[in-house]
C-alpha cells in the first residue's frame, strides 16, 4: 500500500479532469471553477512534493486572488454561455493533432530529462525545502528580479486603472 | 593693416550686396537696389585701394602675403584651407576687376533701367564678383576652383537672364555645358597635381616644383590638364563656340564676364601656374600654338559678322587668343598686360555697343545701323577710341601691350615666326573688322526707318563710365611707355617677381627687362633709340593702320566693294559668313550621337528598363507576397494561436530530428 | 488495521476532526444565541426567551426547522454551482478552524498534539490560503443564484473582500516581522513574558502593534461580512444579497459559514496579537490554575440562584441540568492535572469570546457604510495605515537587529 | 514506494498540452486567458519537481516569479477584457478581428 502514489494519482486525475472540464465547460464560471480545482489540485501536489510555501502562495495568489479576479469578471460582465464559432478553420482542424504532436514532444523530452528518474515524494525522500532557506534565496541572489517584478507589479496595477477606469 | 589682415571683407563685400538684393530687392525700388548694389561694390573696390596701399609696404621676402582663414576639409593627406594670398599678380587683376566691375555696375543701372527682374540681375552680378574675386585671390587651387566654377555659374545665370527667351537659355546652357568639358581637364589637373605633389597650395607646389625636378612628361600633362581648363573658360579653339552664343545676354553682363574679367580667368590661371607652365616646354608650345591660331582664326570670323556684339564676340576670342599667345611664349607679364589693356577697351567696346544697342532700341544688326555718329557723340567718341585702342594705333593702351605680344612671339626666348605671323595677319584682320564695325555704324547714311526708331544719347550714369574707360583705353598701358625710350616698362617690373621667382634658372622671364641682374645669359638690351622707331615702324603698327584704310575703303568709299568681293570670293565668304560651320559640325559629331545614346541607350534601355524595372520589380515582388502573406494576418486570434502552435513543433522538430535532441 | 498503526497521524487527525467539528458546530449554534440576546440587551429586549430557559435551545430549534424546511432551487440557477456555493462556504470556513491551534503544543496523545488538528510551519500563509477561497461561496452563491439582487451581493463581496483582504493580510506582517515565524506556536511563544521596563505588561503583540491590531480588527469585520460592512446581505438594499434565493439548510450553512469565519478571525487575532493561549498572569501564581473552575462553579451558582427563584416548570427542570452541568464541570476543573490541561483552552477561549463580544457589540452600535465609502476606506485609509505601520515595524525591527548584530 | 519525478513531469506536460487545447479552442476571451493560466500551472509544477529531483531551491524561486507575473498579467488582461466587453458587445475572440490587413 503506496500513500504517496495514491495521493499522487488521485490529485493527478483531479488536475487533468479539472482542465478538460476547462476545456468542455461553455459556462465561463464552469471553466473559472475547474481550472480552481486544477489548481488547488496542483497545490497539493506540491504539498506532497515538500514544496509548502509554493503551495500555499499557489491557494493564496492563484486561487484566492488571480481566479477570484476571473470569477470577479466574469460575473460583472455576466456575458452568458461562450458561443462555438469556427471562422478560424486552421484552428479548427490543425489545432487539435498539432497540440497532440507538441505534447508528445515534450513529453518525451521531459521523459527522457536525465533527473527523471529521482525519487519525488515518499518516505525515500527528504523532508520539504525550508521557507526560511527559500525567502533567503529570493532576497540575496534573486533580488534584482524580485525588485522588478514589485516593479512590473507596480505598473501593472496601474495599467489596470487607467484601462478599466470608464472615461467621463 | 586692416584690409591685409582681414581679405575675406574684400569678398564679404558683393557677397552681402548679393545675398541681400537676392533675399529682399524683390519688392525695393530700383534705387535702392542700385544702392545696395554699387555700393558693395565701390565699397570692395575702395578696400581693393586701400589693400594696394597696404600692399605696397610689404616688404619683398613678405609676398605673396597668404591670409588662412580655417581648414575646410581633411582627408587623410589631402587638406584644404580656405586660404586668400596676394602677390603682384593678384593685385593688378584685383584692381582690374573690381575697377571695370564697379564700373559696368554703374552702367547696368541705366542699361537694365527699364528690364524685369532688377534686383535679380543686380544680385547675379555682385554674386558673379564675389566669385571672380575669390578667383583671383586664392592661394590654392581648391578655393581657385571655387570662384571658376562659381563665375562659370553666374556665367549661366546672366546669359539666360532673359530664361523666357528660348535661345538665351539655350545659349546659357550651351556656355555652362562648354565649360564644364574644360572644366573637367582642370580638375583631373587639381588632382594630379595634388597626386604629384601632395598639396594644392600654390606656394608649397612652386617650392616644391623649383626645388625638385619632376619628370616633364607629368609636368605637361599636368599643364595641358590645366590648359583644358583655360580653353574652355576663355573660348580659345576647339571650345569657343559657347561665347558668340553668350551675347544673348544683357551687354552689361558681357562687357563684364565676357569680355573684361570671366574669360580672362584661363589667362590668370596660366599665368598664376607659371612655374609648372615654364617646365613644360611642350605645353607651351601648345599654348601658344592655340592661342595663335584661335586669334587668327576668330578674328576671320569676325570679318562677316553683322550683329554689333557677335564681332565683339570674336574680336574678344581672338584678343584672349593672343594673350595665351604671350603666355605661350614665354611673356606672361604682356600677356597679363594686354589682359588688362583688354579689360579696359573690349569692355569700353562692349559698352559702347550696349549704348548703341540702346540708343537703335534693341537693334544689333550693323546693317540697319549708320550715321549714328552725330546722333550719339559721346558713344561715337568713346568707341571710335577703344577701336583705336584694340587696333593697336601707337599711344593707345593696346598698342603697347598688343606690340610686346607680338615682340615676345618674333624676338622672344621662345619666339616662333610661323605663331607671330600668324598674330599679325590677326592684328591686321582685328583691326579691319573693328572699323568696319565703327565705319558701318556711326558713319554713311542711316539705313534704319527714322521715323520708328528714335535714336537718342544714353543717359548720364551709362556715358560716364563710357568716357573712364575711354580715358583708360587710352593711358591704360603707358605703364610700358618708358620701356620705349629705353626705360625700364613699370608693369613687367611691377609683375616681375611672380614670374621670375620660381622660374627655372634656363627660361627667360620677360622679353625687355632692363634690369641686368634678370637678364637671362647671352641677351643683351637693344639700345633706345632703335627701340622706339622699331616698335612706330613695327608690324602690328602698320598693320593697324593698313586696316583702318581697307575698312575706310570699303566701307566708306566705295560700300559695294564688300559685296562683289563675296561674289567673287563665294565659298570662302560663305564658309567664314557661317564661322566655318563649327557649330554644325560639332552637332554632328558629338550632340547627335550623345542625344541618341542618351535617349535610346540609356534612357529607353538602360533607365527605363534596367533600372526602372529592377525597382519596380523588387516593389511588384513585395506587393505581391505581401498581398499573399498578410491574409495570415486574418485579425482571428485563433488562428494566430494555431500558428504559434506550428512554430513551436516546427521548432520540436528541428530540435528533435537536427539538432538531435533525444 | 497495521495500515493504521503505521499511520497512527490518521486515526488521531479524524478523531481530532470529528472532536473539533462537534465543538465548532455547537460553539456556533450559542454564538448565535449569544449574539441574539446580546443585541437584545443592548437594544433593552429580552431576546429569545421562550425556547428553554433564556431560549437556550432556541438554535436548537432554528437548526431543526432550517433542517425541515423546504429546499428551494430556483429553476434558472445554475444547479451545480447553486449547490456547491454553500458546501464550499462552510467547508472552507470550517477548514481554517483546522490550522488553529487551541492550547499549548505541549499537550500530546500517540505523539500528536491535542489541540491543533494539523500543525503546519507556516500555518499562517495556509490559514490565509483558506480564507482567500472563502470569497468563493459568496460569489458563487450570487451568480448561480441567477436573479440580480444575489449578482450585486455577490459582486460587491467579492469586490470587498478582495479589496479588504489586502489590508487585512498587510496589518499582520507587522506581527510576523516581530514574531519571525509563521509557525502559529511559534508566534505564540514569541509572546511569553513581559515588557522589561513594564513587568507588568505581557509581551503580547497588541501592544507594539496596536494599529495594525485595529488595522487587523476592520480588516477582519469586513472579512466576515459583518456590520458595519455587511453590504453583500444589505437587507435594506438587496434584499438579502447573496443569499436572496437559498432556503433551508443550505442558507443554513451560509450562515453557519458566517459564524465560523468570525470565530477563525477572532482565533487569528487572539492568536496573533493576544497571545494565544497565554495567560496574562505570570506563571508565578499558581492560583490562576483554578480560574476555569471557579468561573464555572461561580456560572453554576448563579444559575442554581437563578433555577430557585425565577425559573418554573419544564425551564427549571432544564436549568438545573445546566447548573449540574457548570458545577461538575468546575469541580472537574479543579482537579489539578485537568486543570493544567485546560489552562491553554481556557485562556484562549477568554480571548476569543471577548473578540466575539465586540463583534456583537460592533452590530449591535454601528450603522452600515455606503457601498463607495465602504470602498475608499479600504483603499485610502485602511490599506495606507496598515502599510504605513508595516513599513514603520520593519524599521523598528531592522534597528533591533542593526543594534544586536553591532 | 515513492513517486518519480518524471509522474510529475508527464503530468505537467499533459496538462500544458491541454492548456494549448484549450488556448486554441476557447473562444471566450476569458477562458483563453485562463488557458493560459493552466499552461503557467502545469510548467510551474515541471518547475518544482525538477527542484524537487534536483534539491535546488531556485526552482521554486521561479514559481515564485511566475505566480507573481501571472498575477500582473492578470490584472491587466481583465482591465483590457472589460474594456472589450464595453466597447464591443461580445467577449468572443473570433468576431474581435479588426486588427487585420
Amino acid at each position: 500500500m503506496n500513500l504517496p502514489l495514491i495521493v499522487f494519482f488521485f490529485f493527478s486525475f483531479l488536475a487533468v479532469a479539472g482542465a478538460v472540464m476547462v476545456i468542455l465547460a461553455r459556462e465561463p464560471i464552469h471553466s473559472a471553477l475547474s481550472l480552481i480545482l486544477v489548481m488547488t489540485a496542483l497545490a497539493t501536489l506540491y504539498l506532497l512534493l515538500g514544496a509548502e510555501f509554493i503551495a500555499a502562495v499557489q491557494i493564496l495568489v492563484y486561487a484566492g486572488a488571480i481566479m477570484v479576479l476571473f470569477v470577479f469578471v466574469i460575473m460583472l460582465l455576466n456575458m452568458g454561455v461562450e458561443e462555438r464559432t469556427d471562422f478560424s478553420k486552421l484552428a479548427k482542424f490543425a489545432g487539435l493533432p498539432l497540440a497532440f504532436v507538441l505534447l508528445l514532444f515534450i513529453a518525451h523530452w521531459l521523459w527522457h530529462s536525465p533527473v527523471a528518474g529521482a525519487a519525488a515524494s515518499g518516505p525515500g525522500q527528504t523532508t520539504g525545502f525550508s521557507t526560511v532557506d527559500l525567502s533567503r534565496l529570493l532576497f540575496t541572489s534573486y533580488l534584482f528580479p524580485f525588485e522588478a517584478t514589485s516593479i512590473l507589479i507596480l505598473i501593472a496595477i496601474l495599467g489596470a486603472m487607467v484601462l478599466a477606469r470608464k472615461e467621463e | 593693416m586692416p584690409i591685409l589682415n582681414h581679405l575675406w571683407i574684400i569678398l564679404a563685400l558683393p557677397l552681402a550686396g548679393s545675398a541681400v538684393n537676392g533675399l529682399f530687392g524683390k519688392n525695393w525700388s530700383k534705387s535702392a537696389v542700385n544702392s545696395v548694389a554699387i555700393g558693395s561694390v565701390s565699397l570692395a573696390f575702395l578696400s581693393v585701394a586701400e589693400l594696394v596701399r597696404e600692399f605696397s609696404h610689404l616688404a619683398a621676402d613678405q609676398i605673396p602675403y597668404v591670409g588662412n582663414y580655417f581648414t575646410w576639409m581633411t582627408a587623410g593627406t589631402f587638406r584644404v584651407d580656405f586660404a586668400l594670398q596676394v602677390d603682384q599678380l593678384t593685385v593688378v587683376m584685383l584692381l582690374t576687376v573690381s575697377f571695370v566691375g564697379m564700373l559696368i555696375h554703374i552702367y547696368s543701372t541705366g542699361y537694365m533701367a527699364h528690364e524685369g527682374g532688377y534686383y535679380r540681375f543686380f544680385s547675379y552680378l555682385n554674386l558673379f564678383m564675389f566669385f571672380m574675386l575669390t578667383l583671383v585671390l586664392a592661394a590654392n587651387l581648391i578655393v581657385m576652383f571655387v570662384g571658376w566654377e562659381g563665375v562659370g555659374l553666374c556665367s549661366y545665370l546672366l546669359i539666360g537672364f532673359w530664361f523666357l527667351k528660348k535661345s538665351a537659355a539655350d545659349a546659357g546652357k550651351k556656355a555652362f555645358i562648354t565649360t564644364r568639358i574644360g572644366d573637367f581637364g582642370f580638375t583631373v589637373g587639381i588632382l594630379l597635381i595634388f597626386a604629384v605633389f601632395q598639396s594644392v597650395d600654390f606656394t608649397t607646389i612652386f617650392k616644391s616644383v623649383a626645388a625638385t625636378p619632376i619628370s616633364e612628361g607629368v609636368l605637361t600633362t599636368i599643364c595641358i590638364l590645366l590648359f583644358t581648363g583655360a580653353i574652355g573658360k576663355s573660348a580659345q579653339l576647339p571650345l569657343y563656340v559657347w561665347l558668340p552664343d553668350a551675347m544673348e545676354g544683357p551687354t552689361p553682363v558681357s562687357a563684364l564676364i565676357h569680355a573684361a574679367t570671366m574669360v580672362t580667368a584661363g589667362v590668370y590661371m596660366v599665368a598664376r601656374m607659371n612655374p609648372l607652365f615654364s617646365r613644360a616646354p611642350v605645353a607651351m608650345l601648345i599654348v601658344a600654338i592655340v592661342g595663335a591660331i584661335t586669334a587668327f582664326y576668330s578674328a576671320t570670323i569676325g570679318l562677316t559678322q553683322t550683329d554689333i556684339k557677335k564681332v565683339l564676340a570674336y574680336s574678344t576670342v581672338s584678343q584672349l587668343g593672343y594673350m595665351f599667345l604671350a603666355c605661350g611664349v614665354g611673356a606672361y607679364a604682356a600677356g597679363i598686360f594686354h589682359l588688362m589693356t583688354h579689360a579696359f577697351f573690349k569692355g569700353l567696346l562692349f559698352l559702347c555697343a550696349g549704348s548703341v544697342i540702346h540708343a537703335m532700341g534693341g537693334e544689333q544688326d550693323m546693317m540697319k545701323m549708320g550715321g549714328l555718329r552725330k546722333k550719339i557723340p559721346i558713344t561715337y567718341w568713346t568707341m571710335l577710341i577703344a577701336t583705336l585702342a584694340i587696333a593697336g594705333i601707337p599711344g593707345f593702351a593696346g598698342f603697347f601691350s598688343k606690340d610686346e605680344i607680338l615682340e615676345a612671339a618674333q624676338s622672344g626666348p621662345h619666339a616662333n615666326l610661323v605663331l607671330w605671323l600668324l598674330g599679325v595677319v590677326g592684328a591686321l584682320l582685328t583691326s579691319f573688322y573693328m572699323f568696319r564695325l565703327v565705319f558701318l555704324t556711326f558713319f554713311g547714311k542711316p539705313r534704319y526707318d527714322e521715323h520708328h526708331v528714335h535714336v537718342h544719347e544714353s543717359p548720364f550714369n551709362m556715358t560716364v563710365p563710357l568716357m573712364i574707360l575711354a580715358f583708360l583705353s587710352i593711358f591704360g598701358g603707358w605703364f610700358a611707355a618708358p620701356k620705349l625710350i629705353g626705360g625700364i616698362d613699370h608693369f613687367e617690373k611691377f609683375l616681375d617677381p611672380v614670374f621670375s621667382m620660381y622660374a627655372p634658372a634656363t627660361a627667360v622671364v620677360s622679353v625687355r627687362v632692363v634690369d641686368p641682374n634678370l637678364l637671362p645669359p647671352g641677351y643683351s638690351a637693344p639700345t633706345p633709340g632703335m627701340d622706339l622707331l622699331h616698335a612706330l615702324t613695327g608690324w602690328p603698327v602698320i598693320v593697324g593702320i593698313l586696316g583702318l584704310l581697307v575698312a575706310w575703303w570699303f566701307y566708306v568709299k566705295s560700300p559695294d566693294t564688300p559685296k562683289r568681293l563675296a561674289k567673287s570670293l563665294h565659298g570662302l565668304y560663305t564658309l567664314i559668313f557661317h564661322k566655318y560651320y563649327v557649330d554644325e559640325i560639332y552637332a554632328a559629331l558629338i550632340v547627335r550621337p550623345l542625344l541618341w545614346i542618351s535617349t535610346n541607350v540609356l534612357w529607353h534601355v538602360v533607365d527605363e528598363r534596367v533600372i526602372d524595372g529592377t525597382v519596380n520589380g523588387v516593389a511588384a515582388a513585395a506587393r505581391e507576397s505581401g498581398g499573399e502573406l498578410r491574409k495570415i494576418q486574418s485579425g482571428n486570434m485563433r488562428s494566430y494561436a494555431a500558428w504559434v502552435i506550428i512554430g513551436a513543433v516546427g521548432f520540436a522538430v528541428l530540435l528533435f530530428a537536427v539538432l538531435g535532441m533525444r | 488495521m497495521e495500515f493504521i498503526s503505521q499511520h497512527p497521524i490518521l486515526v488521531v487527525s479524524i478523531v481530532k476532526i470529528a472532536v473539533l467539528l462537534f465543538v465548532v458546530m455547537t460553539a456556533l449554534a450559542y454564538l448565535t444565541w449569544l449574539e441574539r440576546k446580546v443585541i437584545a440587551h443592548i437594544q433593552s429586549r429580552w431576546g429569545p426567551y421562550y425556547v428553554g430557559a433564556h431560549g437556550l435551545l432556541q438554535p436548537l430549534a432554528d437548526g431543526l426547522k432550517f433542517l425541515f424546511k423546504e429546499d428551494v432551487t430556483p429553476p434558472v440557477s445554475d444547479r451545480l454551482v447553486y449547490t456547491l456555493a454553500p458546501f464550499l462556504a462552510l467547508s472552507l470556513a470550517l477548514t481554517a478552524l483546522a490550522l488553529i491551534p487551541f492550547g499549548p503544543p505541549s499537550v500530546t496523545l500517540l505523539g500528536q498534539p491535542v489541540f491543533v488538528v494539523s500543525n503546519i510551519d507556516i500555518g499562517l500563509l495556509f490559514l490565509f490560503a483558506v480564507t482567500s477561497l472563502g470569497v468563493y461561496g459568496v460569489a458563487l452563491a450570487g451568480w448561480s443564484s441567477n436573479s440580480k439582487y444575489p449578482l450585486m451581493g455577490g459582486l460587491r463581496s467579492s469586490a470587498q473582500m478582495i479589496s479588504y483582504e489586502v489590508s487585512l493580510t498587510i496589518s499582520v506582517v507587522g506581527v510576523l516581522l516581530l514574531a519571525g515565524t509563521l509557525d502559529f506556536n511559534g508566534i505564540i511563544e514569541g509572546q511569553q513574558g513581559y515588557f522589561r521596563y513594564l513587568p507588568f505588561i505581557p509581551r503580547w503583540h497588541i501592544f507594539p502593534q496596536i494599529i495594525g491590531f485595529l488595522c487587523y480588527l476592520t480588516a477582519a469585520i469586513a472579512e466576515t461580512n459583518r456590520i458595519p460592512f455587511d453590504l453583500p446581505e444589505a437587507e435594506t438594499e438587496l434584499v438579502a444579497g447573496f443569499h436572496t434565493e437559498y432556503s433551508s439548510f443550505k442558507f443554513a450553512m451560509f450562515f453557519m459559514a458566517e459564524y465560523a469565519n468570525m470565530i477563525t478571525v477572532s482565533c487569528l487575532a487572539t492568536i496573533l496579537f493576544l497571545g494565544g493561549w497565554l495567560s496574562p498572569f505570570p506563571d508565578s501564581w499558581k492560583w490562576q490554575l483554578y480560574l476555569p473552575g471557579l468561573g464555572l462553579i461561580a456560572l453554576g451558582l448563579y444559575c442554581l440562584v437563578d433555577t430557585i427563584t425565577t425559573m418554573r416548570g419544564l425551564a427549571r427542570l432544564q436549568f438545573a441540568v445546566v447548573t449540574l452541568l457548570c458545577l461538575g464541570g468546575g469541580a472537574l476543573c479543579m482537579i489539578p492535572v485537568v486543570a493544567g490541561y485546560i489552562q491553554g483552552v481556557f485562556w484562549f477561549t477568554a480571548k476569543i469570546v471577548a473578540i466575539l463580544f465586540f463583534y456583537i457589540w460592533m452590530r449591535g452600535t454601528l450603522p452600515r457604510f455606503r457601498y463607495d465609502q465602504l470602498m475608499s476606506f479600504g483603499w485610502k485609509l485602511l490599506l495606507p495605515v496598515s502599510l504605513a505601520n508595516l513599513v514603520g515595524t520593519a524599521i523598528v525591527v531592522l534597528y533591533f537587529i542593526m543594534r544586536g548584530a553591532g | 514506494m515513492n513517486v518519480p519525478v518524471s509522474y510529475y513531469l508527464v503530468l505537467s506536460a499533459i496538462l500544458f498540452g491541454l492548456g494549448v487545447v484549450a488556448f486554441v479552442f476557447k473562444r471566450n476571451v476569458i477562458t483563453v486567458f485562463m488557458s493560459i493560466e493552466l499552461m503557467l500551472n502545469a510548467v510551474n509544477l515541471a518547475f518544482v519537481a525538477f527542484a524537487r529531483a534536483r534539491n535546488q531551491l531556485d526552482g521554486l524561486v521561479f514559481v515564485f516569479f511566475v505566480i507573481v507575473v501571472a498575477a500582473a498579467e492578470a490584472a491587466v488582461g481583465l482591465a483590457i477584457v472589460i474594456m472589450l466587453s464595453r466597447n464591443r458587445e461580445s467577449l468572443n475572440v473570433e468576431r474581435v478581428d479588426q486588427l487585420k490587413f
